[in-house]
């Protein structure tokens, strides 16, 4: 049945190159297998943008993903890259074993909501609070996109009140639970916003530590919110045109553009509204109280703030607190990791 | 088609004559597309025309894009397990056309949207054009909706090639859009229109494959096996629901919340007699059931592999500390991520010997609709009869396809909440009451639930003696764990029995169990039909083994265990439990495509161990 | 071998009661097991003294715990409740089971900062934010007693500059991230502040909601800091009198008492300091962003905030969410959960 | 005793000569009171007079305050497996003074703390009471101090009564102490005291015990397989170590970082060719360790039980993703949280199938310190190797109990680092390349590792084909999970193959693994002398089982599987695996009190066997 070729995409123009004298078609993964209009193909779209922009080695690069629409993505971008597709909700403890191994390397993760706010939430904190260098993207869309539209513990995003047995839970922010354990690099973005999900993927290639870029990626195929009158639900049980429930109509990408400072008011294939505010120009994001001020007084307003919440530019991070060899660990020849035979001699004769 | 089987279909050709019900019809789409509605006023019509037939779903793991074939078998004498080749193929999707076509036998039929050309490709088939998108341009002004309503016009056209009468196929298509009538107007258009444009031009052509009339499916029902298990789950009183989403067991929970709002929830008040949560992972899901369990309420959960893997440890909490737990288990094809949208019994052996140190679970084996539901009841008694976690191994194919059933039984047997201390126990048990005492000699001790009327204890998985405190001594230790090896001694007495259709003289026997009844059932009459070889036959219900299991075994030469699974898991389990001087008889039919098993690979197989 | 006698220790004095008529003895458990000086048990003695003075119905309440020498505290007051000791780091969900199971009950759950911040804190997260009814109390002495002294996610308790593996992670604020995800009561005590905790903990009964109590609380024997002069690991190699690692030296309780508003250095067992400062009288915990900023003030000067850190008192519990009908789940007769054959015959009907 | 055993101790009385080098001791404490440096001395002492012995440590899971057993055994023959019976009894816990005393067979000796009175429970036993607390308060001034010293002070009463040299007691003690003088006076007057006091006191009773100088363990070493495990790693060229303390595992990753932080970090720079982590739980060291190994480096975790448990998900994706892990599981008593310090070879049958799924795993079976040591080293080699999860099933008598061993062997065997692509390899294999092809015919694909000079691919662990595409076919999934099955028959020939030891005509075999070994041994020497039944003896060292296994029972009538668990776990994976013709052969032997098996339940459970 269905396989995932690793033909690339053709790129849409020709012999550009960057920095490295690439093209930016050799950013490029698999053909995408996700729903037309998913936020998740435009935040591909952007990493491999930023990739290709800031010149990025794809052999250097590590990919990590869990399960999910999302945990799908890194098939779709950066074919050149070694990529670990692990389990639901481990992804932060297969990428700091990985990176252990090889600190030389840049890691990429790609998360969803579910993910990593759910049955991933335990290793989501402690990968928070060690700082691990990495990019550690969740495609936010609110619900478990592969298993049909269920609440994730960020439901909430842009909807209205909603009725049933989970969905009166208060939404976990990411940003706020990454900021308060540890991360270095905080930001938020919408998967609409090219130019400035594009500048914080930049930003964060360039930072080292943990990057927490949470990306508000609607889900076009199940925004099951019975509160709102364009859902599937409603859908399902009112439509009087489609009355089928397998059908995934095909939906344009939404995309907005908003100056620092301002607040834009973004309509979401479901009909419901997301506000998003960016962060002005003078924000200073290496603030944590203010920023944690910021996530609160937006929150309670209903907005998102968007753009990079915090940054802590010179923390250490785990790998280098760690202090290993210079050469990566993975590739220590065996005289470098086998002591000689006096050692064991020494290690028998206190035994004796 | 790309998948339907391992290995290649007998190149059997078709003879020229008129095939009447029984027959095998594929429809390859592309998931998203939204052919599930004209796939089941298919399924639904020719069942209106009492007619057997089961439907199953071959849909990829994603949303949309990807192929999907939906396999309808028609069958006549009733065989409603999976038939390994297709007879009928509607070609809807580029991408697997070709492939689809090339792996037809001679002789059969492919209808198909006229621009992928495929008569081109082989001239031993029959071919029927039809150029959807010129008729749906014509019934459908909505541009949008035009793709969806496609699929039903390829129903319109196979009621005529397949003779099924067009008013039982709009009274499908209104049992399911009646409440929506602008779409069922609509609908109702493609469907006449696609039937006009075959008539008009496929008149003239002899069609192979009739529906014709029967009296086989009066009073039945077509439900899925999780929906079936859902509304045995309300019927045995479930008051707690803790799960995790997750393909296949995912319509499981939601079909369950979907009945406990409608049918135990006051209308007007919104208060409910049961609490449903959606979990934050498979181990929470399984703590929560655990505590409400313990806590005396009927709790359940849903899940697949990996979250039967996330349980491990909670599992062996519940079987060491004594409580009650019910986990379904719809099985798909593993290892790790696997297929998540394919079938397997492939859970069996890990489950039955799940957690770490001496543990040994009970798992009940349902093979159809009427027992998805009455196993719901039966797990939620014997878990808490037993005061341990029960299995409940569904799979794909049971729980996400549509099967024919009898409707279910109301369930008449008061629900048996086992010993747990009520005031007269109480009284007549006093001081000497002990909650891991075995008062009664089966190895069952009394249970004191929280706000009841009996004593406080403290429930730890660490160890302790049989007044419930905690304990390193050897003597207790051991005390406490042969007693719960009696307890599983009594667990044989007490699950679903198996269910054994013997024929005299038979020296063959078949052991099988689950989903993969249906095909051994046909593969018995084709085993004694064509290679003259009379079969026994016993369905296993339940692990551990009643005694009958070795019984039968030991009353035939041979006996087949038949299952989907690659490592034999339980065959495994007969060689661990049954006597070993009996081993020799036993052999092994595997299949573990991610298909459900067919009554053809059973029957090649036994053919060929027999020879050998 | 070792057997726990269900038998309670002696009451210290004879006949005063409470409001339920009973005895103070009636609220005690078996015997300890912990080292004499434990924190924890200073915190089982106030959990003791709370449920008398607050005339607490023992049989109405549910004592969970997980696995570690805190989680073995539940066996050693209230013998008249029922307890479930579960697997580590789990007793989140098997309390909010339990509390589904019978909302009247009373849930009283200890863990330690192991149990809870490392393998438990995906749960810990969920049960947050769900702000079930139940007195969540971590027994904080930033290691993991029961396997030896390694250090939690909450290490750095009091602690001067470690070195090694991961002691040079940031700790946990269990009170924080607590706040953060939707706990109704936050508060934090010394396992030595009687008054203080005692009135936590009063408080906490009076609540409905979740009351999560981050209690520090010494561990006496393994405080293995090598940046201590005192520790254990510094006895160990250095000693010169001692030289025995499996010897545990009995201590004394630690003992404080401060005034509200004042900040209070207590010495540790193992020679560490611990700087606590006491919320003012007029500090109100109903402000969330305020609570945000004690916290991380305190804490960037090394100090720990005591007291109710933050209260939301209307706050809708799960339970009260979940709407089910008066009479506890667990007890609802057979008519009551299995509907008429009507209904079957109904939904046959359906499927024909 | 309240623990020893099972079974009650047969009621020998003891002759009235001295019974020389063969002879138990037990010295019950509290535990937290300091005894393990004077155990460790007395157990020393006797080693350096050239006398076989063993030391086992009988603790509770608390830190103090509660009842500890440590029990020595001396043997000349050199058994070290545990003995049921206590010879010698030191009483120092006035909680079970009176149960273990009760529990002493006739003639046997106590010495005990004064106030304990213990001489008048029984007068069929040689009492020795000493005045601890007097002698203590003029040894030692610093009152605190004083419970410590209290044991040194056994010590000295011991080497009197046991005729043990007091030069070699106090060579023990500095081995210990000798880095710290004054701790070392104290305690050296405290032994001497004990000594005096006892010559002073004890002199004109016959004393019934007595250890005389031999030349049995010369050259040889005291160590614990925890540590031994962990220098096996560091010489195996470990390099991520990721971890969750848990008992009795936790000392193994202690250890080693105790070891490569003095052996594989640059004094001076303090960086390390290593990297060690103390993750957030046992799931999260498993997925460290996997995306270590897949990166490239040598990565091992080590946990128990409830740990194993938690990582069955992770386990199938090692499994069915083809990535190395290594992970040692220091076995403790089960169900659940169980008794976390007593031991079992438990995990053995649900680690073969850890995991949803298809799955089969590989163990390995440490019995010895050497194998401890020597397995670590396997394990890395044969989990590159073979591209999978490989357990090494070590367990708490191993991990944590002071054994003998001969000095370790210094490994010069090159590491094998698998089929890894380097660029010859890469340049060979061009585009034809697949991460999953079975290319050599043994099951076993080429691995491409990142930033290395193979291309790049992508890991998943759902359905993918030879060529690591995402795949759903049917076809694709079987040809999979056949190479899969086919790698672990090539596993069969590459792990640790079984050790045999068979005696000519004996028609009777043993199969034993791990700790178990020792015990066995001995009981094969009581079969031989004692009830004339020669055996031969098979000690299997890994699963899947090498075809030697089956050999090895197809030669023998009857074949006693003899194991530490409740289920007759190995013996079920012979069920499974082994000819079915052969199963009448097999029999079980089972111990599972959380105490260490011992000889004589052996010796009379196949006795009692071979009778019936
Ligand atoms: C252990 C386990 N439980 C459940 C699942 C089923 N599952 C697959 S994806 C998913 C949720 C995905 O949601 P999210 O992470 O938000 O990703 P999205 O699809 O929305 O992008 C779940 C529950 C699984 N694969 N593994
Ligand atoms: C799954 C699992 N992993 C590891 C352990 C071992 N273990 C027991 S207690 C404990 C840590 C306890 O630390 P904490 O919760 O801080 O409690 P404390 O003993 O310090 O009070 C650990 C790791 C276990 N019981 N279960
Ligand atoms: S289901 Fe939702 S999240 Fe998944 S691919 Fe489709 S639009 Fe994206
Ligand atoms: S080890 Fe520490 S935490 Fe555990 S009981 Fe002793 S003092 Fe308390
Ligand atoms: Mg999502
Ligand atoms: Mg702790």
């Amino acid at each position: 049945m269905s396989t995932e070729t690793p033909s690339s995409v053709p790129a849409p123009a020709a012999s550009k190159t960057n920095r490295l004298g690439l093209e930016l078609a050799t950013y490029r993964g698999s053909k995408t297998t996700l729903c037309a209009g998913c936020g998740h193909n435009a935040i591909t779209e952007r990493i491999i943008d930023a990739c290709y922009q800031m010149g990025v080695d794809a052999k250097k690069v590590l990919k990590f993903s869990g399960i999910g629409c999302s945990s799908k993505s890194p098939a779709y971008f950066l074919n050149a890259s070694h990529g670990f597709n692990s389990v639901h909700g481990r992804m932060p403890s297969v990428a700091t074993g990985a990176m252990l191994a090889n600190k030389t390397m840049t890691a990429l993760g790609v998360s969803g909501d579910g993910d990593t706010g759910a049955i991933g939430v335990g290793q989501f904190v402690h990968l928070m609070r060690r700082n691990l260098p990495i990019i550690y993207i969740i495609e936010d869309n609110g619900c478990y996109g592969l298993t049909k539209g269920q609440f994730s513990p960020t439901a909430d995003v842009g909807s209205k009140a909603k009725k049933g047995v989970v969905n009166e839970l208060p939404p976990i922010d990411t940003c706020a639970m990454a900021m308060e354990l540890g991360a270095s690099f905080v930001a938020r973005s919408f998967s609409g916003d090219k130019k400035q999900l594009l500048s914080i993927l930049k930003a964060a290639i360039a930072h080292r530590g943990t990057c927490m870029i949470d990306v508000i990626s609607p889900c076009v195929t199940f925004n099951d919110h019975e509160g709102s009158t364009k859902s599937y639900a409603y859908a399902k049980d009112h439509d009087e045109e489609l009355g089928e429930v397998t059908f995934v109509p095909f939906f344009e990408d939404i995309s907005v553009d908003y100056e620092p400072g301002s607040t834009t008011e973004v309509t979401m294939h479901d009909g419901s509204h997301l506000f998003l505010k960016k962060t002005a120009e003078d924000y200073n994001p290496t603030d944590k109280l203010a920023a944690h001020r910021l996530l609160h007084e937006t929150a309670s307003r209903g907005e998102f703030a968007t753009g990079i919440i915090y940054i802590e530019p010179d923390k250490e991070d785990f790998l280098t607190s760690l202090n290993t060899v210079d050469i990566p660990l993975a590739f220590l020849p065996t005289d470098q990791v086998r002591p000689p035979k006096a050692v064991l001699d020494e290690l028998m004769d206190e035994l004796k | 088609m790309s998948s339907p089987s391992v290995s290649a279909a007998p190149a059997e050709s078709l003879s020229s004559h008129h095939v009447v019900n029984d027959f095998s019809i594929s429809v390859a789409t592309v998931n998203g597309s939204g052919s599930q509605t004209a796939n089941l006023v298919l399924l639904r019509a020719i069942f209106q025309m009492g007619v057997p037939i089961s439907g199953k779903n071959m849909f990829p793991s994603n949303i949309a894009g990807l192929p999907t074939w939906y396999t309808i078998r028609v069958n006549h004498k009733g065989y409603i397990g999976r038939k390994r080749d297709v007879d009928f193929l509607v070609a809807m999707n580029a991408e697997t056309a070709r492939e689809d076509v090339m792996s037809l036998a001679p002789g059969r039929v492919v209808l198909y949207d006229a621009p992928l050309k495929l008569s081109e490709l082989r001239d031993d088939l029959i071919f029927y054009s039809v150029p959807f998108d010129e008729i749906v341009r014509d019934v459908c002004p909505n541009a949008k909706l035009r793709r969806l309503v496609k699929n039903m016009i390829y129903d319109g056209v196979l009621s005529h090639l397949l003779s099924i009468d067009l008013g039982e196929m709009v009274k499908a298509l209104s049992a399911q859009l009646g409440r929506k009538p602008k779409a069922m107007a609509l609908n109702q258009t493609a469907l006449e229109a696609g039937a006009k444009y075959a008539q008009e031009h496929f008149a003239d052509i002899a069609h192979p494959y009739r529906i014709q009339r029967m009296n086989k499916t009066e009073g039945q029902i077509l439900v899925d096996g999780n929906a079936a298990a859902a509304m045995g789950c309300m019927f045995a009183g479930c008051t707690v629901v803790a799960w995790y989403p997750i393909t296949p067991s995912s319509s499981l929970p939601e079909s369950l919340i979907s009945y406990m709002r409608k049918y135990r929830m006051d209308q007007e008040t919104g208060k409910a007699t049961f609490a449903i949560v959606q979990a934050e992972d498979e181990i929470a899901a399984l703590g929560m059931v655990m505590g409400a369990s313990w806590a005396g309420a009927r709790a359940m959960t849903s899940t697949s592999g990996p979250g039967v893997s996330l349980m491990s440890e909670l599992a062996g909490l519940a079987y060491y500390a004594e409580v009650p737990a019910v986990v379904f288990d719809i099985q798909r094809v593993g290892p790790s991520t696997g297929l998540p949208t394919r079938t397997a019994q492939s859970d069996i052996l890990s489950t039955a010997v799940h957690s770490h140190g001496d543990t040994k679970h009970v798992l009940l084996l349902p093979a159809s609709m009427a027992e998805c539901f009455d196993m719901a009841g039966d797990a939620f008694d014997l878990s808490e009869r037993l005061q341990t976690i029960v299995y409940v191994m569904s799979d794909l194919d049971l729980g996400m396809n549509t099967w024919m059933s009898e409707p279910f039984t109301y369930p008449t047997k008061p629900l048996d909440r086992g010993k747990v201390l009520d005031e007269a126990k109480t009284r007549e048990l006093g001081a000497s009451w002990g909650r891991y005492k075995d008062e009664d000699g089966d190895g069952i001790p009394w249970r004191s639930v929280p706000d009841g009327p009996g004593p406080a204890y403290f429930t730890r998985g660490s160890g302790h003696n049989a007044m419930a405190q905690y304990s390193e001594r050897a003597e207790d230790y051991v005390s406490n764990l042969d007693r719960l090896a009696k307890k599983y001694e009594t667990a044989k007495g007490l699950v679903p029995q198996p269910i054994e259709d013997s024929v005299a003289g038979a020296k063959v026997g078949i052991i099988a169990y689950g989903s993969s009844h249906w095909a051994v059932e046909e593969s018995r009459d084709q085993l004694r039909d064509t290679s003259a070889l009379p079969t026994s036959y016993l369905r296993v219900r339940a692990y551990p083994f009643p005694d009958s299991v070795e019984d039968f075994v030991r009353r035939h030469d041979r006996v087949y265990v038949v299952e989907q699974n690659r490592d034999a898991q339980m065959l495994s389990l007969c060689r661990m439990d049954l006597d070993p001087a009996l081993q020799t008889r036993l052999r092994s039919v595997l299949h573990y495509s991610g298909l459900p098993i067919d009554a053809g690979s059973i029957t090649e197989s036994i053919v060929a161990q027999e020879k050998s």
